[in-house]
């Protein structure tokens, strides 16, 4: 008898194949949006079924929640000129068709060779669990075994800031929405649950799925929220703020990283006895950084003195 | 060990640029003053490095000290040593020219601010890169540098840069997904990904596909015909010290792994060697009619950007796949001899623009206000690009033609002469026009006599003539540590 | 069959679609949604590639692979996004 | 008990599969973004049979955060909604 799971996997990955084709087919550029949003919440699932839950929770937290948010108030921005149709020639669709398909079909070859299964470094991974200072094997990649690359990737997020904040220099400013009583309601609700919920997912890294990212994505939940009802306006003053939380997180990561390295120690070796608190440091404050970097990606714009588009609102 | 906390200098080459960048975006008002000196720090700190790779041979740091395949480990050869210097000594050199072309009077103040901190990311990332032995963390590596080569690109602000930023943008972003596509299959295939698990790896229909992937997301990051659509609006449009890096400097990451990946997952047939051959004869010969068709200088130089690009894979490709093992110190002494040369020429013609107020060829002439050790620090960049005797790219061309000529692959050598008479005719319509007396035209501004601005592309470009007479001792520290050989 | 199997076809088949968006679509923000499929698509073969059929835990390095993957996803769009917006407003303002 | 709920999961996912023809058809984005909804609201059920039928118990926390991001981009329309009518 087939395992009906299977089955549920089988339809679930029809339903992303197709939904990826109907993300890119789809004329209005809203609906686009929202089925990306519906195909980011499938592959998550998809990726709970192939017991990856740590995976699922950045990748709706991040890949689709904020990325979703992202998308929506650029949608906002640039909707006043609709896209001037521009014809893409017949012959370019085919061959690129054909190129595509050549490729997807050289994969598949290449993906069914490959030792499906195979350990791969699940064992030494394993073996030097006790050493890593956390019980939660993605969590000591993450946090000791490949640090560097999750330092670098920290350093990538402060790089998509800086370019940021210097590509929308002088970005008219959208105007502030009324709010309804419905939504501060919800917004005071909701707000301290979400800050809870962040700060356990944070917490939680230690023995069970989650970590800094997703804790630091929910939490820039609360400052998209915050940003979107106008409870918090980003004011010139916050500036030198914002920078000290954006370069936070790489800092003190980069810092531990070297000062650990002495008496014989290369750096990011931590030493054993310190390195679950350690651990827990760096944590904390990339989630901090990545909470208020992530938020000012969604607000954009650097706050600057008095904006003139603002004035002619 | 001993029990002294001895300095380790791979990390250090990685942090000391962060260290800069983490400062400089903190306190936007002394950005410059923290930028030139992370970038000394930077500079000294490859410079112990190459002392120690030349006396010990190539230095390896297990960070975490888990060691490889389990954590990451940073490997210094004399190949990414060689390439870590290329980069300090361009790096420096643009910085001090930096410092005048972003100087208060010539640029906005939030310019100033920016170019900073996005300099150094760039300069951890493309630090970070030549010293990683993990095909993730080279993933990692080339997202760093492609968002902070996109803000440089992008400095400048008006229509046509950010448009071609945004395009640069997604180019760059598909070349490393292609990549990381490619590292899924090595892990699919290995269970790994540090290099020492390539070179044992046998031949595997999942290996192949990896490194197709990977290939096809370097060449187009690095630009090579016909991928390079994107690179001339980019390289053009970004401004002068910017331009500059890019064009020197960040184009050369991506050949040099692919350099690396070539030589341990060998290409498997004879035939995509000559491909790779066959596009940089395009890229040449595509490059050079563009370039003796562009109107504006700095687009005549992004131009020959890619006619370059097109000759270091030629480079790659002359001796065919038993000349391989020989074929990648040709390609890269020219990686060496490009970036200098390049970088000295884009910061002269950013300088030539900015005194003369244009850069359109056609009015380039001699007039009162010209630029003059602009206009000769751009000649003599042009004539390590031609690869005239005793430049550094003479000397590259030069074990280009010997190793094609030994292996009897005269097609090479007859587009390699093909390829150096275009970069003759083209640059010599910008040097013509510098000589040109006939027409005077009235001075659009004072001339400014000479500048910081003027001193760094001169060092660059006397720099890229004269190495060439030591590019025996380069290709000897080149080899140390068997950047290619089967132990790690 | 496994699932393992399954969805390694699927990521294949959302990388080449997403491949195939980023060479022909035109519109910038379809562009972007494009690479995010190359992206997700990426991740997936990642994840099989950790994949062991359950009771077995999986391998944990890929899942920290793709969860830096998804971090640096965000970035990219993030800037890309912001290039849109700027190249939009730039257009408005020299139109008017 | 197992076989049970992994049909109602096949249910489940049908079912609001077939609910995503309102995301195509509109005409409203409001009504584009409600079938989106009905979508996080059934993968939320999904997430927790999930959790009983593979017995990880940390899917209940991916399913919060389900919730919680659901409700995020339900705002961030809303609010955007709200000063495109203005």
């Amino acid at each position: 008898m087939t395992d009906p799971l299977l089955i549920f996997d089988v339809i679930l990955g029809l339903a992303i194949v197709a939904l990826a084709v109907a993300v890119l087919a789809m004329h209005d550029r809203f609906a686009m949006i929202v089925l990306f949003i519906v195909f980011g919440l499938l592959s998550a699932l998809a990726w709970v079924r192939l017991s990856a839950p740590d995976v699922a929770l950045a990748e709706a937290a991040i890949g689709t929640g904020l990325t979703g948010a992202l998308l929506l108030t650029t949608l906002h921005h640039i909707r006043a000129t609709p896209p001037a149709p521009v014809p893409v020639p017949a012959g370019a669709i085919i061959a690129n068709l054909g190129l595509c398909g050549l490729i997807f079909g050289g994969l598949v070859v290449a993906f069914l060779s490959t030792p499906l299964q195979a350990p791969g470094l699940a064992l030494p991974v394993a073996q030097n669990m006790e050493a890593s200072g956390v019980a939660h094997p993605v969590t000591a990649v993450l946090l000791n075994f490949r640090a560097y690359d999750t330092l670098m990737e920290v350093v990538v997020l402060l790089a998509a800031i800086v370019a940021v904040w210097m590509v929308e220099r002088g970005t008219a400013q959208a105007p502030s929405p009324v709010m309804g009583e419905i939504y501060r309601g919800f917004a005071r609700l909701a707000l301290p649950a979400i800050v809870i919920i962040g700060t356990y997912l944070l917490w939680v890294g230690a023995y069970a799925p989650g970590g800094a990212f997703q804790g630091g994505a929910v939490l820039a939940a609360v400052g998209l929220l915050l940003l979107l009802s106008r409870l918090y306006r980003p004011q010139p003053a916050h500036r030198p703020l914002a920078r000290l939380g954006f370069v936070l997180g790489t800092a003190v990561f980069a810092g531990i990283a070297l000062l650990v390295a002495s008496g014989g120690r290369v750096p990011f070796e931590y030493p054993a006895a310190h390195a679950k608190t350690l651990i827990l440091l760096i944590e904390g404050m990339v989630t901090i950084s990545i909470a208020v970097t992530l938020a000012a990606l969604f607000h954009g714009r650097e706050p600057e003195y008095a904006s003139v588009s603002e004035n002619h609102k | 060990m001993n029990d002294l906390p001895t300095l380790d200098w791979p990390t250090a080459v990685v942090f000391a640029p962060l260290a800069g960048a983490i400062l400089a975006f903190a306190w936007p008002r002394r950005a410059a003053g923290i930028g030139l000196a992370s970038v000394l720090l930077t500079t000294a700190a490859v410079a112990a490095l190459a002392l120690r790779v030349l006396a010990e041979g190539a230095v390896v740091t297990r960070l975490g000290n888990w060691g490889a395949p389990l954590g990451i480990d940073l490997r210094a050869d004399g190949l990414s040593t060689l390439l870590l210097a290329m980069t300090a000594g361009v790096g420096l050199f643009v910085s001090l020219g930096a410092l005048d072309s972003y100087a208060p009077a010539r640029a906005d103040e939030r310019t100033r601010r920016y170019f900073w901190p996005l300099w150094l990311l760039l300069l951890t990332g493309l630090n970070g890169a030549f010293l990683s032995t993990d095909v993730f963390n080279l993933y990692v590596m080339l997202e760093v540098i492609a968002l902070a080569a996109v803000g440089l690109t992008v400095l400048g602000g008006g229509r046509e840069a950010v448009r071609a930023g945004l395009e640069y943008m997604y180019a760059s972003i598909l070349g490393a997904l292609l990549f990381l596509m490619g590292v899924g299959f090595v892990y699919l295939e290995l269970g790994r990904l540090d290099f020492a698990g390539l070179i044992a790896a046998e031949p595997a229909p999942a290996l192949t596909a990896a490194l197709a992937l990977m290939i096809a997301g370097l060449l187009l990051k690095t630009a090579l015909f016909p991928l390079h659509f994107w690179l001339p609006g980019a390289h053009a449009n970004a401004t002068a010290p910017a331009s500059a890096l890019l064009s020197g400097l960040v184009v050369k990451v991506s050949l040099y792994i692919f350099l690396r990946l070539t030589q341990y997952m060998p290409l498997p047939d004879e035939l995509l060697v000559t491909l790779m051959g066959t596009l940089g004869a395009g890229a040449i010969l595509w490059g050079g009619i563009q370039a003796l068709r562009a109107e504006r200088l700095k687009l005549l130089v992004a131009w020959s950007t890619v006619v370059q690009i097109g000759l270091i894979f030629v480079a790659f490709a002359r001796a065919g796949q038993v000349g391989l093992a020989e074929s990648w110190k040709a390609a890269a002494l020219l990686i060496l001899a490009h970036a200098v040369a390049k970088a000295a020429m884009f910061l002269s013609a950013g300088r030539i623009k900015d005194e003369v107020g244009h850069d359109r060829i056609q009015d380039l002439d001699r007039s009162p206000i010209r630029p003059t050790l602009a206009q000769f620090t751009f000649a003599l960049a042009a004539i390590s690009l031609i690869g005239l005797p005793p430049s550094l790219g003479f000397a590259g061309k030069w074990v280009l033609m010997e190793g094609a000529m030994a292996a009897g692959y005269w097609h090479w050598v007859g587009i390699t002469m093909i390829g150096t008479l275009l970069s003759v005719a083209y640059f010599s319509r910008v040097l013509a026009g510098f000589l040109r007396f006939d027409r005077l035209r009235t001075p659009v501004a004072e001339h400014q006599g000479w500048a910081l601005a003027d001193t760094a592309p001169l060092v660059l470009a006397l720099a890229a003539l004269s190495l060439g007479l030591v590019a025996a001792p380069i290709l000897a520290f080149m080899e140390i540590g068997y950047p290619f050989g089967a132990t790690p | 069959m496994n699932s393992g199997l399954i969805f390694g076809l699927t990521g294949i088949a959302v990388f080449a679609i997403g491949l195939f968006g980023a060479l022909v679509m035109v519109e910038p923000l379809r562009r972007v949604l494009a690479l995010k499929l190359c992206s997700v698509g990426a991740g997936f073969l990642l994840v099989v590639g950790a994949w062991q059929a359950p009771p077995d835990m999986p391998d944990p390095v890929p899942h920290a692979l793709v969860i830096t993957g998804i971090v640096v996803m965000i970035s990219a769009t993030a800037v890309a996004l912001a290039l849109i917006r700027r190249l939009h407003s730039l257009e408005r303002a020299s139109d008017e | 008990m197992i076989p049970a709920l992994s049909i109602i999961l096949i249910v489940l996912l049908l079912a609001t599969l077939g609910g995503l023809i309102r995301v195509f058809r509109g005409p409203e984005p409001a009504e584009r973004m409600l079938a989106a909804q009905l979508f996080g609201t059934a993968s939320v059920a999904m997430l927790l049979i999930l959790s009983q039928v593979m017995e990880m118990p940390a899917l209940l926390d991916v399913a919060l955060v389900f919730a919680l991001l659901a409700a995020v981009t339900l705002v961030c329309f809303v609010v955007l909604a709200a000063k495109e009518d203005r």
